[in-house]
């Protein structure tokens, strides 16, 4: 175990950097669009979204490899999602409630998954998937693979739950090539970080796992390439079970039921940063785009979404009468009570 | 007008108010007032007595059931039913077995915001309550009006034991009253909710309005049936429904539960034991279908049992 | 003679050798054999596939899912069942409702070690059955036999649902058979141990032994009573119960589960909604006390169902 | 926060050690007693002693303030109760079933308690005891109270139950008076802390929660009367919770039915002192003592025994037709149910 690593910030590759800031744009605006037509009464359950966090979230998507990697995103990874491989018009189709989406009406919004590619399906039970992918993880290395890597996503409330210390645990007991990236986003629905941890810093935790740790600002959408990057890396190459605790603050509500009002105005001067506008500021001082490509992009993005709205709108919704009530697959084992 | 949501917070403040061994605990049902409100402002009104919890329910009915053994009388909030999973070993081998071993008694009231709403999915529209009725040493209460909500809770407080309160989130804004009462029925005792000679719908929280609905229905067509509100599941009141089974010769036992056991399967056991004599016709049971509860309200509405559904349901057993 | 216990072992060594996507997780069953030593001498023989876990059921639990919803098929090894608790929203929350949510499968197989023995106590006697019955998207096992535990064993782990395993404790090492099964019952069916006139017992796991030495008691008495084995409670075979209760007129429902609800109340509810006509007398049922299970062999003695208590309540459904 | 403390050791005051040597060696002699009873199969339930874990289970038993303090012991911790000032009388009769006894037969052995006079009754499940002292710490708080504190007593392998890990988070941020002694004994029934954990140490773990965190050597008995003493004395004046890792090694097997012989023998060496005659030992190096006064305390240590054996024996056994069989105490609310 070594020390947690601060590294030193270098730019990533443009094309890496242009790519990732793509996807944050197309998922701040896929989520500007379902928070939207929530409060039109569009959609059913709540919708979360991760204004704030996508960098962070971008990070891991696209530093996972699809098809190789396994990934178990949170509510706040509209960018993830996206980066590792899901299409908007998915997502949008579970928001819409589309028979066609992944969980069929059968599951909604920030609970959608396709654990055949890897992307795992989160239940609402917070700690619950980070033993999960350490299964699935431990599958793969029982069968003799090797080089794949697993990454989970974990909120500063969600670090209190049992299951988050007995999975981090496990992972350390069993070397697996997982990634576990703690959001500290300041608060839990409305609980602040004060009422959640006592200790100077969620990062020590990680030498009491026998696990490396990283501390990531994650407003700089460049050091959470880098250092997530440098992280699935390690973890991919034998180094273990990684920590990242990285550091930002939730730019909304828990949920768009909310208005956050609670948060303290003063965490938005330190912490606060919106790591979109930031991004897009790296990309114009480098001059790897200038304004109207950026605007160009957005465009594409808006105009993405709004295809991927009007599609799922015009979808089938689920019909109970073709729904198949049964909960496990064994034909023969369905309880013969019917009612 | 007051809701039953508001009732259950007016329980908690008249409860906090009365007894300086009230408090409340839980995730954000401090200055926030709780993921739907059912504190709001007592934080404030009772300064240091209504504390938000880290997201740790072990902890939190760990915390509740050492502070109720030393004599106080937490109340536990579970952000929804579901994520009392998660607290369910300190629930049912601790506080459920700690006045048997030890002769301590354990008075914990443990709030769980139960059953199905439209889109909210297999993680926040469970019914718990049969899970903790199976559990020696727990009361387990399913109020069904806003004066239960508040006479109910006010109770569970106030008795010795551990309290399971599954209150229906899809009562919280739902449903009315004029006043919050001055009376209360006693606990453990189910209510006629209305009468009727045709057949028995035995019935709990959120069903007894559906059964009452599909009652309201069928009286136009002449058949009158009558609703027994259980109130609550664990004692469970066998004498009023056995009473109520003795005038209509007919029952029909409805749970917004998976069908596999429950309190369903505990009424309709009941009666064919203790009632065999009354029954004119099979007995009989509907429950929400045997998977997770769906997400989409398209699915959702034919999932749980409505007022159309049993009234099917009646007119299958009124047939026999 | 082999125990059953040791078709435990067998049948877990069998899937170990015919399918390499098998493996075994839990506390103490490398090396050390496990508690009762149900993996005795498998870590040896199947390298890296028997594994220690540490003291952590909802990881040992939500490792399994991951590993199964990957393409294995994990066996996972609770110390004891009363401490699934500790697992219980992974599997209650995770491994039951993934099929049904993603429509990938989750085909892990929980074995609790369940029930009573002398001087258990509380926390190291419980049955759980019910408690996993009640949701959807899981399979409930709880063999009676050496055979059932060896074949339903293998079929539980060659199933692609999830399964609990409701091995029982007192029939460890009081149960022998001449050799392992060859051919086995379809899982799903239950079975008629003993066939009888005058009253069907259903029972299940331990209590189909009390159930047989009740009927050999009463047989001297002239009484015939016909034992069911339930085999799996979820699904139930109803259609075996009914069948049963055609030729005999009456039934009692025995189970070593508290009162409250349970696979008892399932049964008499099935029997007196689908089987009513059938019935000469009221269903009955024997149960557990409702108390935590007693620590002391004398107490313990009375708490659960015994041929004694049963054959009282034989001759009570008998008289009426 | 502060740095996890490694004190230099100076022996206690005279009556204080040898007040702890002689509690040891009656838990020492009882254990044994209980082990050949079961042995004789003379006693129900499994049977699991404290056989080198004497010196720290002691020390926290010695240190607490019975009436003002909360104890929550676990299997290995017979000295500690008898320090906290249960009867061998009353041990004995629970394991002896008489219905005397503080659980009148309903639980058994090791889950004695008397949760009136602050000493819980255990539950099996490990980890779950710790919230549970917190609550009665948080209680008495409540009530205007201070100067009490609670200890609460956890294995190697409890600390990676989920329990654990939420309940002394929890502890941290209320600043609960909570003292909580993890000893690593180094297995966990027959698992080596290899397979429980991956950390470096432990007490790494208690900066990650915002706690002091103390390390010791548990066969030294002036180092745990020092260090044990010295926590709860931090927990009692304010300094919010503690933890303490001691390090010693079980000298027997995990219960009375198992012969431990997974045990490293290189433990033994590194690990495995035996605290009692090491205590014995510097009693007569520092004539605090002589053979002859040790030898009589022997006596008197096991005629204690003998006597409550008899006693209990003569006693009474549970009755279940005298059994009240009801697990509610409002009676009105017992459920109607009778078969
Ligand atoms: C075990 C559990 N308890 C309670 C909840 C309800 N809940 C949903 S989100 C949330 C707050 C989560 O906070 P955090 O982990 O910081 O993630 P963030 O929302 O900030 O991204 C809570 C309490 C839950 N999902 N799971
Ligand atoms: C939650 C839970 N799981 C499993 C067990 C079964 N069990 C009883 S003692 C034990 C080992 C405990 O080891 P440790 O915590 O190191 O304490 P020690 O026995 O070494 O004192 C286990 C696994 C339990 N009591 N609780
Ligand atoms: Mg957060
Ligand atoms: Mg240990």
């Amino acid at each position: 175990m070594q020390e947690p690593l601060v590294e030193s910030v270098h730019p990533p590759a443009p094309e890496e950097y242009l790519r990732a800031y793509r996807t944050m744009l197309l998922a701040r605006i896929s989520e500007e669009k379902y928070a939207s037509l929530y409060r039109a009464g569009k959609i059913f359950g709540g919708v979360f979204i991760g204004r704030g966090q996508e960098a962070l979230s971008v990070s891991i998507g696209q530093s996972l490899r699809r098809g190789t990697d396994i990934f178990a995103p949170l509510i706040r990874d509209q960018a993830g999602r996206l980066a590792f491989g899901e299409s908007v018009l998915d997502a949008t189709r579970t928001y819409l409630g589309s028979r066609l989406g992944p969980m069929r009406g059968r599951d909604g919004n920030v609970h959608r998954g396709y654990p055949r590619e890897g992307h795992l399906a989160m239940i609402s039970h917070l700690g619950a998937m980070i033993s999960v992918v350490s299964g699935a993880l431990f599958a793969r290395r029982m069968r003799g693979l090797s080089g794949f890597v697993g990454a989970v996503c974990i909120g500063d409330g969600g670090t209190s739950t049992g299951a988050f210390h007995e999975a981090v645990n496990q992972a350390a007991v069993e070397k697996l090539p997982l990634v576990v990236v703690v959001a500290n986003n300041q608060y839990a629905y409305s609980t602040p970080t004060s009422r959640q941890f006592a200790c100077d810093d969620l990062l020590d935790r990680a030498r009491g796992y026998g696990m490396r740790g990283h501390a990531l600002d994650a407003t700089n959408l460049a050091a959470c390439l880098q250092t997530v990057g440098h992280a699935i890396d390690l973890a991919r190459t034998g180094g273990g079970p990684q920590m990242i605790v990285a550091t930002l603050l939730r730019l909304c509500g828990h949920g768009e039921h909310d208005d956050g009002n609670y948060i303290d105005p003063k965490q938005h001067t330190e912490v606060g940063g919106d790591c979109l506008p930031l991004a897009e500021r790296l990309i114009l001082e480098n001059k790897w785009a200038d304004a109207a490509e950026i605007e160009a992009w957005r465009k594409t993005a808006v105009r993405e979404v709004d295809e991927a709205v009007a599609t799922a709108q015009r979808e089938a919704l689920p019909d109970p009468d073709a729904e198949q009530w049964q909960a496990i697959t064994t034909a023969r084992l369905i309880d013969g009570f019917t009612e | 007008m007051i809701t039953y949501l508001e009732a259950i917070r007016e329980a908690q403040a008249k409860a906090l108010a009365d007894d300086p061994r009230v408090f409340i605990y839980g995730q954000d049902v401090g200055a926030f007032g709780g993921a739907f409100k059912a504190t709001k402002g007592l934080a404030k009104e009772f300064p240091g007595r209504v504390l938000d919890a880290p997201l740790s329910e072990d902890a939190i009915v760990g915390l509740a059931i050492g502070a109720a053994i030393d004599g106080m009388r937490p109340i536990v909030e579970m952000q929804f039913a579901d994520f009392s999973t998660v607290g369910f070993n300190q629930i049912v081998n601790h506080a459920a077995t700690h006045f048997w071993r030890t002769g301590v008694p354990c008075p914990i009231t443990v709030r769980l915001p139960s059953g199905g709403t439209a889109g909210s999915g297999p993680f926040h529209s469970q019914c718990m309550e049969a899970l903790y009725a199976t559990y020696p040493g727990l009361i387990v209460m399913t109020p069904a009006t806003v004066e239960d909500a508040y006479s109910m809770l006010l109770e569970a407080v106030a008795i010795d034991d551990p309290v399971i309160f599954c209150e229906h989130k899809y009562l919280y804004y739902h449903l009315k009253a004029e006043a919050l009462p001055t009376e209360a029925m006693p606990v453990g005792k189910a209510r006629i909710a209305r009468a009727g000679r045709d057949l028995t719908v035995v019935a709990y929280s959120a069903m007894v309005h559906e059964a009452l609905a599909c009652a309201e229905e069928l009286a136009g067509e002449g058949t009158e049936i009558e609703v027994v509100d259980l109130r609550t599941v664990k004692p469970l009141d066998t004498d009023t429904v056995l009473a109520s089974v003795a005038r209509t010769g007919r029952l029909l036992a409805v749970g917004e539960a998976w069908p596999w056991g429950g309190v369903n399967a505990e009424v309709v056991a009941r009666v064919a034991s203790d009632g065999f004599a009354l029954l004119d016709a099979p007995p009989r049971r509907l429950n929400a279908k045997d998977t997770p509860v769906p997400f989409h309200p398209n699915l959702w509405g034919t999932h749980r049992p409505t007022a159309r559904s049993i009234a099917v349901a009646v007119r299958e057993v009124l047939s026999q």
